[in-house]
């Protein structure tokens, strides 16, 4: 989320689409009634379904899944010839007037250089024109024919109202009227907010949908206002902790890159990391990169990290493709290329697609290892349950080890919302039996493995002997020395660079934030983005100070928010190229002369002047980027991609499938269907009387929600005979599963390119363990392809086909 | 912000005294002589916001958590309501209604938690023939007694709303208790606690009222000219309201009661019934007692005896009376 | 020391109540509720004489079930909301006592949830105390239909020992060129998106330091 | 309509004549059958109006009360009914009883010698015979409608309501006729033996039931001398 839960009361339009808040963060969503109750804003609701949050929604728009990105630029082009754009923002604060290279084009649904063999586009013409000195051109006026904003409407004029109705199933008139609203909040004093979850992100196509609303969310001016922004709505407690500390195969912490077999040394890793500004006069702050590089190395193997081996620079792994993801572990696995896998708090055989490759790959390890609070399907897969999981236990010779864990009543630490706040919490209770904390499991496998390393040697032992452990208690470090560690200290005193004698950080001390990060190995920072959440004041993540001064929502007092404990990302950008305000009664920043001033810390050097700096620091340019040069792989613009199992074809270009750069596994190819064999356009969600598969084994939620059903339409139950509440079999080419029939008004077949199309709603509760009724989940039918940026799988938007049934076997209880 | 707080803190974990006592009982079940109440309470309400409601079931849970019911888990059967009804271990229920308006021809998710109103007139507790099992204090809280409940399922049909259930395990009856033990500390309902959207509010009924209004005005804005509050002074209004959005209407979720009043039957049945039968049966009573003292009994007389023993030993006894034994033949 | 660092060092007292942390209630809410049957108001009571009909009080309305508990600050394990939970036990952790989660509710004070929470977290007491809670480490043979019981000690040797051998197995120091890659692919890892960031450091450390490349959390899914 | 004589009523001849009136089984079944509409309008008047709850003391509690009543009536309902076909032939009305009826200040002052010649049973009698047999009826079925622990959850509540409703009012009459047949008996000396003993005296017969003792004569039914 760019802007807080709490600032969402401050908007005018809610536009919930690509998710459904009302059912999977209902005490989020209170910021938006409380918005509606106290603001009059309106609430906006594009989805296949009509959900909890269509219930209370002011407004409601059907939409075929997947087809969002269709959508979203029809609504760009609505708001371009309506003259609905918020014009001082979009000159100043995007890249609107940057001159694009002549090599760039689109057509038949693709941009330019794309090649088929390789499905993949050769980028380098998605560029701006630099002049000699080495800085983009631009062309203030927006006249020149390549500037962006003239290849943007040029783009999205294929987008009317006719073309969105025939390729989203959204009637014309319902379309006219949500554009309508959104291109209202183009005025300085109206914001919208985007509220989204996994349904744009779990498509191949997810990245472009966000965009597409990010690009529109541009031109309306309400990035960095109080009341707008992008708010992707995370699922887990601390999935953005877990993804700001770089716990992914690509990922150092703070987002810092894991080096590629193409950098083999330090310095090449860093040289295309200079990040230099675009523009005159702009900060690029990633400029930064090697102090917090520097400063992660050291916290990583301490005084073993030196100048001379590039901060331990070797003992990075190197990757070779761009990221070990989980589908390309499964991929391997069912290879026989895994040998072990270990499943901390995760439960892949109902969380990923495709679950018959799932336990097929599982089935092949020779280890794994579950560690998790709660039984999960994941550590029994060998386990059979009749129609369940319907395995040949004794050929499966995989050894499971299943480690019992604290759940949060007994554990320590912090976690980070979705707002980016890092909120501190205290144990409560004693863990049961001998259940102990995924700390003291982690650093016993570490101490057990380092002394083996130790006493027996091995493979390349050094990064692992020299793992920084230096903890009070090794077997179990505390959780606040582990804060510690990642808001960094001084290894060496700290100087000021303009007088020497002043020591700003004495040796050992915390520093105060990544500003006092340095490159030549005298700071360590475990993660510089949370740098400032444990320093010499204290725990700041502990802190409880509720106030609210004019009631904006910031809450600056409570806990801490990254970076900087800022609340709203871009907040230079709520102010005009002058600081003052758009809204006036909606001060974020404001530029008193000398000084930002106002409710948040400020997103750009405080005494940064308002015409010289611009909001967007983190990109080169310093402004936002309407057109994402060759950033991602599957265009600088988003365009409309059907899924790869699509109940019709793509109206630009009727030979494409999905996402034309996607990756698909070989042995996937063959695993997807048609719409002929499976005519019904399925998707999955989550309920709001349960969390994942953890609540199933809750008997409050089970008694609430107790068996797994999929939604239909009544005309789709007539056609195929299904009474409400009877049991169905939904397949997919992958899988089959048997529900009860949710017969429901909710759901109403929509009118695509000239076909009916089907709905099926499926929710992915259910699994063979817990105190709910057996059941299945929608990844037995879901097929196995990632999104084509970041290799999200694509849960939203696939085919199956439905017929009347009788029970499952293999007793539901 | 000016909506009301569902609770002005975190419940207590102080030993408190409860602050609802005898002394603030206005009514107890078959009870006749009450006495007066020590002082009169503000009234309290709990307003269900109907067009905030997300259908969420929060308020499901946050009942089953703070009273320590245990629902069953059951089974789908294709609708949302789940337990599929109020049960002894579920007081409070999402009703969820597809309801296409005829009038815009679109679909609404009417979304109702259904529960106990607390009656300004309860029918339950004027059904009860327990000596307190039901009880209903000066704020408006109508209480269940358990202890003194004896499982007569008359509660049942005097309540117009189909809210109390019997416990097959216990025998006692349960309904929503609007968190009595937490009121009576300071504390709002678990449900109202609870609810994300601040759909369930709970203040002073004068409060709710104010602020049903406001949400009244809102909705009116929105395009919803019968939006109104539901108090329904059938059962001389109640501690639990809600605002419809289509309060022309209240059937159309779920089948709330359009006019709800305790039943004539039950009425007849607490009133005249009563009142007429145990004066029949005394007049019964009595007028026995009257005759048996004042008549003289009905004696076999020793001439009854003679001509008993003559009719056996077959001697001449005084004929039948044929005037009046010959239609019997 | 600032107020709130105060209370970063001491968060979870048995609090505010009766002061404190109030910013965001309006006082004159508090009075309805005294005049309501609510809170506080045993002195009253015993004024007009009713001291000795609490007892008689108790069996009307049920004791309130969190007297004399331990009240502490936690957050809600589920999704990103990240409301503010209560916890109420029996017994003191962190007075070394043994401690059972009595009841669970929503933080008034939180500025996000105000005190509310969904169906998932106003039924976090029976995720703590679900029957099927881990307590044991356990461990599944090959070919085996069952898990049986083992120490800490031999799962965790175990397990080093089977990972130290495949990574020496099938470390990858160098590639085909030569270059110094030190990648893990035959082993991965998945880390949980609900533990907190100090757990996520650790595991961080472990994970890359060993090399392994196949590694992933809940972001995707 | 021919009036049968009932299987064991017979003539003792003796000073005075005995006449059998009910045998061992009716009389235990007749017991029976009292004792359950005692229990039954003590428990059931203990639920029906507050003033009278304290009777269920009498049951150990309200609980008790509640739970034992339906049982009580299963058990009337049973020996009622084996009573009624024991003795409905015998209760059938007759011309003679509307004669009786109109005649009924004569018997209520004393002079019962006006009244005509009577079978087994008055018209009183097989009013109250009547009487209690179509309120059973009622009760019974209206009872099982709201029999909380086990049928109740069958029917609607408005039905429930109905019942509850006919509940009452068929107890109340029920109480009332049973206060009659009491009283009735108690009034009319000599009557209460027929139900202890199982036998009136031949005068008992002659004063009210005259017919039914010439019948007896008649048909020779008298039984060995004793």
């Amino acid at each position: 989320m760019t802007n807080a839960w709490t600032d969402i009361k401050n908007t005018d339009l809610v536009v919930v689409m690509g998710g459904n808040a009302a059912e999977a963060h209902p005490c989020g969503f209170k910021w938006v009634t409380e918005a509606k109750a106290h603001r009059g804003a309106k609430l906006i609701v594009v989805d296949p379904r009509y959900t909890r949050t269509a219930s209370v929604s002011d407004f409601y728009a059907p939409i075929r899944q997947g087809t969002d990105i269709a959508f979203l630029l029809g609504v760009i082009n609505y708001c371009i010839q309506n003259n609905k754009v918020q014009w001082d923002y979009t000159k100043a604060f995007t890249n609107a007037s940057y001159i694009i290279q002549d090599g760039f084009g689109y057509s038949d649904g693709l941009f330019t250089g794309y090649d088929e063999e390789k499905r993949d586009y050769d980028r380098s013409s998605w560029d701006y024109v630099m002049d000699e000195d080495g800085f983009a051109r631009t062309d203030p006026t927006l006249t020149h024919p390549r500037c962006v904003w003239n290849l943007l409407k040029d783009h999205v004029s294929a987008y009317t109202p006719e073309m969105v109705e025939r390729i989203c199933g959204t009637p014309k008139a319902k379309f006219l009227k949500v554009a309508e609203v959104i291109s209202e909040c183009s005025s300085p004093t109206k914001t919208m907010t985007s509220m989204y979850a996994l349904g744009w992100t779990q498509h191949s196509h997810g990245a472009q949908n966000i965009r597409a609303m990010a690009m529109l969310q541009l031109i309306l001016g309400n990035i960095g206002v109080r009341g707008g922004g992008m708010n992707a709505l995370r699922g887990h407690s601390n999935i953005q902790g877990l993804t700001d500390l770089g716990l992914m195969s690509h990922l150092l912490t703070g987002y810092l890159n894991m080096p590629t077999e193409k950098e083999p040394d330090f310095e090449t890793y860093m040289k295309s990391r200079q990040f230099r500004p675009l523009r005159p006069g702009q900060t690029s702050y990633w400029q930064n990169y090697r102090k917090f590089m520097v400063s992660f190395q050291k916290a990583m193997w301490g005084d073993a990290a030196t100048a001379e081996n590039g901060w331990g620079y070797h003992y990075l792994p190197k990757l070779d493709v761009p990221a070990y993801d989980v589908l390309r572990m499964f991929e391997l696995m069912n290879h026989g290329r895994v040998n072990g896998y270990i499943c901390q708090g995760f439960n892949p055989v109902l969380a990923f697609p495709n679950r018959g490759k799932v336990v097929a790959g599982l089935s092949k390890l020779k280890f794994l290892i579950t560690m998790d609070p709660l039984e999960t399907e994941t550590a029994r897969f060998w386990e059979n349950h009749g129609e369940f999981n319907d395995v040949d236990t004794a050929s499966i010779q995989t050894e499971v080890i299943q480690l019992p864990t604290r759940c949060f009543a007994e554990d320590e630490g912090s976690l980070t919302n979705s707002g980016r706040w890092l909120q501190w919490f205290w144990p409560a209770a004693t863990p049961p039996g001998e259940a102990r904390s995924d700390i003291w499991i982690m650093s016993q496998i570490f101490l057990r493995m380092r002394e083996m390393y130790r006493r027996e040697g091995g493979a390349f032992p050094d990064p692992l002997l020299n793992l920084s452990w230096d903890y009070h208690d090794p077997n179990d470090p505390e959780p606040e020395e582990l804060a510690k560690e990642i808001n960094g200290r001084a290894l060496r005193d700290l100087t000021d660079p303009n007088d020497p004698s002043r020591v700003l950080v004495p040796a050992g001390k915390q520093v105060l934030n990544f500003t006092q990060l340095r490159d030549d190995g005298s700071t360590m920072c475990g993660c510089w983005i949370y740098s400032g959440n444990f320093n010499e004041a204290g725990n700041n993540m502990a802190r409880r100070d509720n106030h609210d001064p004019d009631n904006t929502g910031a809450y600056l007092g409570w806990t801490f928010a990254w970076p900087l404990n800022r609340r709203t990302l871009y907040n230079r950008a709520s102010a005009d190229l002058n600081g003052k305000p758009w809204d006036p009664s909606r001060k974020l920043m404001e530029w008193d002369g000398t000084k930002w001033t106002g409710y948040d810390v400020p997103d750009i050097a405080p005494n940064a002047k308002p015409q010289d700096v611009m909001p967007f620091i983190m990109n080169q340019e310093g402004v936002s980027r309407l057109f994402s040069r060759g950033m991602m792989r599957d265009g600088p613009f988003p365009a409309h991609m059907e899924p790869f199992e699509s109940p019709v074809q793509n109206v630009f270009n009727r030979k494409m499938r999905g996402n034309p750069v996607a990756r698909i596994f070989e042995s996937d190819v063959s695993q997807f269907g048609t719409s002929d064999e499976f005519p019904y356009a399925a998707t999955s969600y989550r309920l709001t009387e349960h969390f994942h598969y953890w609540t199933k084994h809750n008997r409050v939620n089970a008694s609430l929600q107790p068996e797994f059903f999929v939604e239909l339409s009544e005309e789709l139950a007539a056609e195929k005979g299904i009474q409400p509440g009877s049991w169905v079999r939904v397949w997919s080419k992958r899988g089959s599963v048997k529900a009860k029939a949710m017969v429901t008004k909710r759901i109403r077949p929509m009118m695509c390119d000239g076909k009916t199309v089907h709905v099926i709603g499926i929710p992915l509760h259910w699994g063979f363990v817990g105190a709910a009724k057996k059941g299945f989940g929608p990844n037995s039918l879901t097929p196995f392809v990632g999104e084509a940026n970041i290799e999200t799988p694509g849960y939203k938007a696939f085919l199956v086909n439905i017929e009347p049934s009788t029970a499952p076997g293999g007793a539901v209880a | 912000m000016d909506s009301p707080r569902t609770a002005v803190s975190n419940p207590p974990t102080q030993p408190m005294a409860s602050n609802l006592g005898p002394g603030d009982l206005i009514r107890r079940s078959a009870t006749a002589e009450l006495p007066p109440p020590t002082r009169k309470l503000t009234e309290v309400a709990k307003l269900i916001d109907v067009s905030k409601c997300i259908g969420c079931k929060a308020c499901q849970s946050a009942c089953v958590e703070w009273n320590d019911t245990h629902p069953a888990v059951g089974e789908n059967v294709g609708a949302y309501e789940n337990p599929h009804d109020l049960t002894e271990n579920m007081f409070t229920l999402m009703r969820f209604t597809e309801w296409v308006n005829p009038e815009t021809d679109s679909l609404e998710w009417l979304i109702r938690k259904d529960g106990c109103m607390h009656c300004a007139d309860p029918g339950c507790l004027k059904a009860c023939p327990a000596p307190g099992a039901i009880v209903q204090y000066s704020n408006g809280i109508v209480d269940f007694i358990h202890e003194n409940c004896i499982g007569c399922g008359y509660c049942v049909k005097g309540c117009p709303f189909n809210i109390p259930r019997i416990s097959k395990a216990d025998h006692r009856s349960y309904k929503c208790t609007l968190c009595s033990d937490r009121v009576a500390v300071g504390q709002g309902p678990a449900c109202a606690k609870a609810c994300p959207t601040g759909a369930i509010v709970f203040g002073t009924k004068a409060d709710m009222i104010k602020h049903a209004e406001g949400r009244i005005t809102d909705l009116k804005s929105r395009g919803y000219a019968n939006a109104g509050l539901y108090d329904p002074p059938g059962v001389g209004g109640t501690h639990v309201m809600y605002v419809l959005h289509h309060n022309d209407k209240p059937h159309i979720y779920a089948n709330l009661p359009d006019d709800p009043k305790i039943s004539p039957l039950v009425q007849g049945w607490k009133g005249v019934t009563k009142y007429v039968g145990i004066a029949a049966m005394s007049m019964m009573a009595v007028g026995s007692v009257i005759h048996g003292v004042f008549a003289r009994p009905n004696r076999v007389a020793a001439e009854d005896e003679e001509n008993a023993e003559k009719l056996v030993e077959g001697k001449p006894v005084p004929p039948p009376n044929h005037a009046t034994t010959s239609e019997g033949r | 020391m600032t107020a709130a660092a105060r209370e970063a060092q001491f968060p979870s007292w048995d609090i505010v109540f009766f002061g404190g942390a109030f910013m965001n209630v309006e006082l004159s809410r508090r009075g309805f509720l005294k005049a309501t049957g609510a809170g506080v108001a045993a002195t009253s009571l015993g004024a007009m004489g009713f001291g000795a009909a609490e007892a008689a009080v108790a069996a009307h309305v049920r004791p309130l079930k969190l007297a004399n508990t331990t009240e502490t600050r936690n957050t809600c394990p589920y999704c990103s909301v990240a409301c503010g939970i209560i916890i109420y036990s029996k017994g003191d952790v962190r007075k070394g006592e043994r401690a059972e989660v009595v009841h669970i509710e929503g933080d008034v004070d939180h500025p996000t949830n105000l005190g509310t929470l969904c169906p998932k977290g106003a039924a976090l007491k029976d995720f703590v105390q679900a029957p099927t809670r881990l307590t044991q480490p356990r461990i599944r043979k090959p070919g085996s239909d069952r898990f049986e019981d083992v120490s800490w000690d031999a799962a965790l040797d175990r397990i080093a020992r089977l990972m130290k051998h495949d990574r020496d197995a099938n470390f990858l120091a160098t590639n085909a060129e030569g270059l110094a890659v030190n990648r893990w692919t035959t082993t991965g890892m998945l880390a949980a998106s609900a533990t907190t960031n100090e757990t996520a450091w650790t595991t961080f450390k472990v994970a890359k330091a060993l090399g392994i490349v196949g590694f992933d959390n809940q972001a995707r899914v | 309509m021919v009036e049968k004589i009932q299987p064991g009523d017979a003539i003792h001849p003796g000073k005075p004549v005995t006449v059998d009136r009910y045998g061992p089984a009716a009389r235990a079944n007749h017991w029976i059958t009292a004792l359950s509409l005692i229990l039954l309008g003590i428990s059931g008047l203990a639920l029906f109006t507050p003033s009278l709850y304290f009777l269920t003391g009498l049951f150990g509690s309200g609980q008790n009360t509640r739970a034992v009543h339906p049982w009580i009536g299963v058990v009337l309902f049973l020996s009622f009914f084996v009573f009624f076909f024991q003795l409905w032939r015998a209760n059938l009305p007759e011309r003679v009883d509307i004669v009786w009826l109109s005649k009924i200040r004569d018997l209520l002052s004393g002079h019962e010698e006006n009244l005509p010649e009577l079978g087994k049973y008055n018209a009183g009698q097989k009013f109250i015979f009547w009487g209690m047999t179509a309120l059973i009826l009622v009760l019974i079925a209206s009872g099982v409608v709201i029999w909380e622990q086990y049928f109740a959850e069958y029917f609607s509540i408005p039905a429930r309501r109905v019942a509850v409703l006919a509940h009452s009012v068929a107890a109340v009459l029920i109480i009332c006729i049973f206060i009659l047949h009491v009283y009735a008996a108690i009034w009319t000396r000599g009557t209460l033996q027929a139900m202890t003993r199982g036998t009136v005296t031949g005068g008992w017969a002659w004063r009210h039931h005259r017919k039914w003792l010439r019948e007896l004569a008649g048909q020779r039914k008298t039984g060995p001398a004793e």
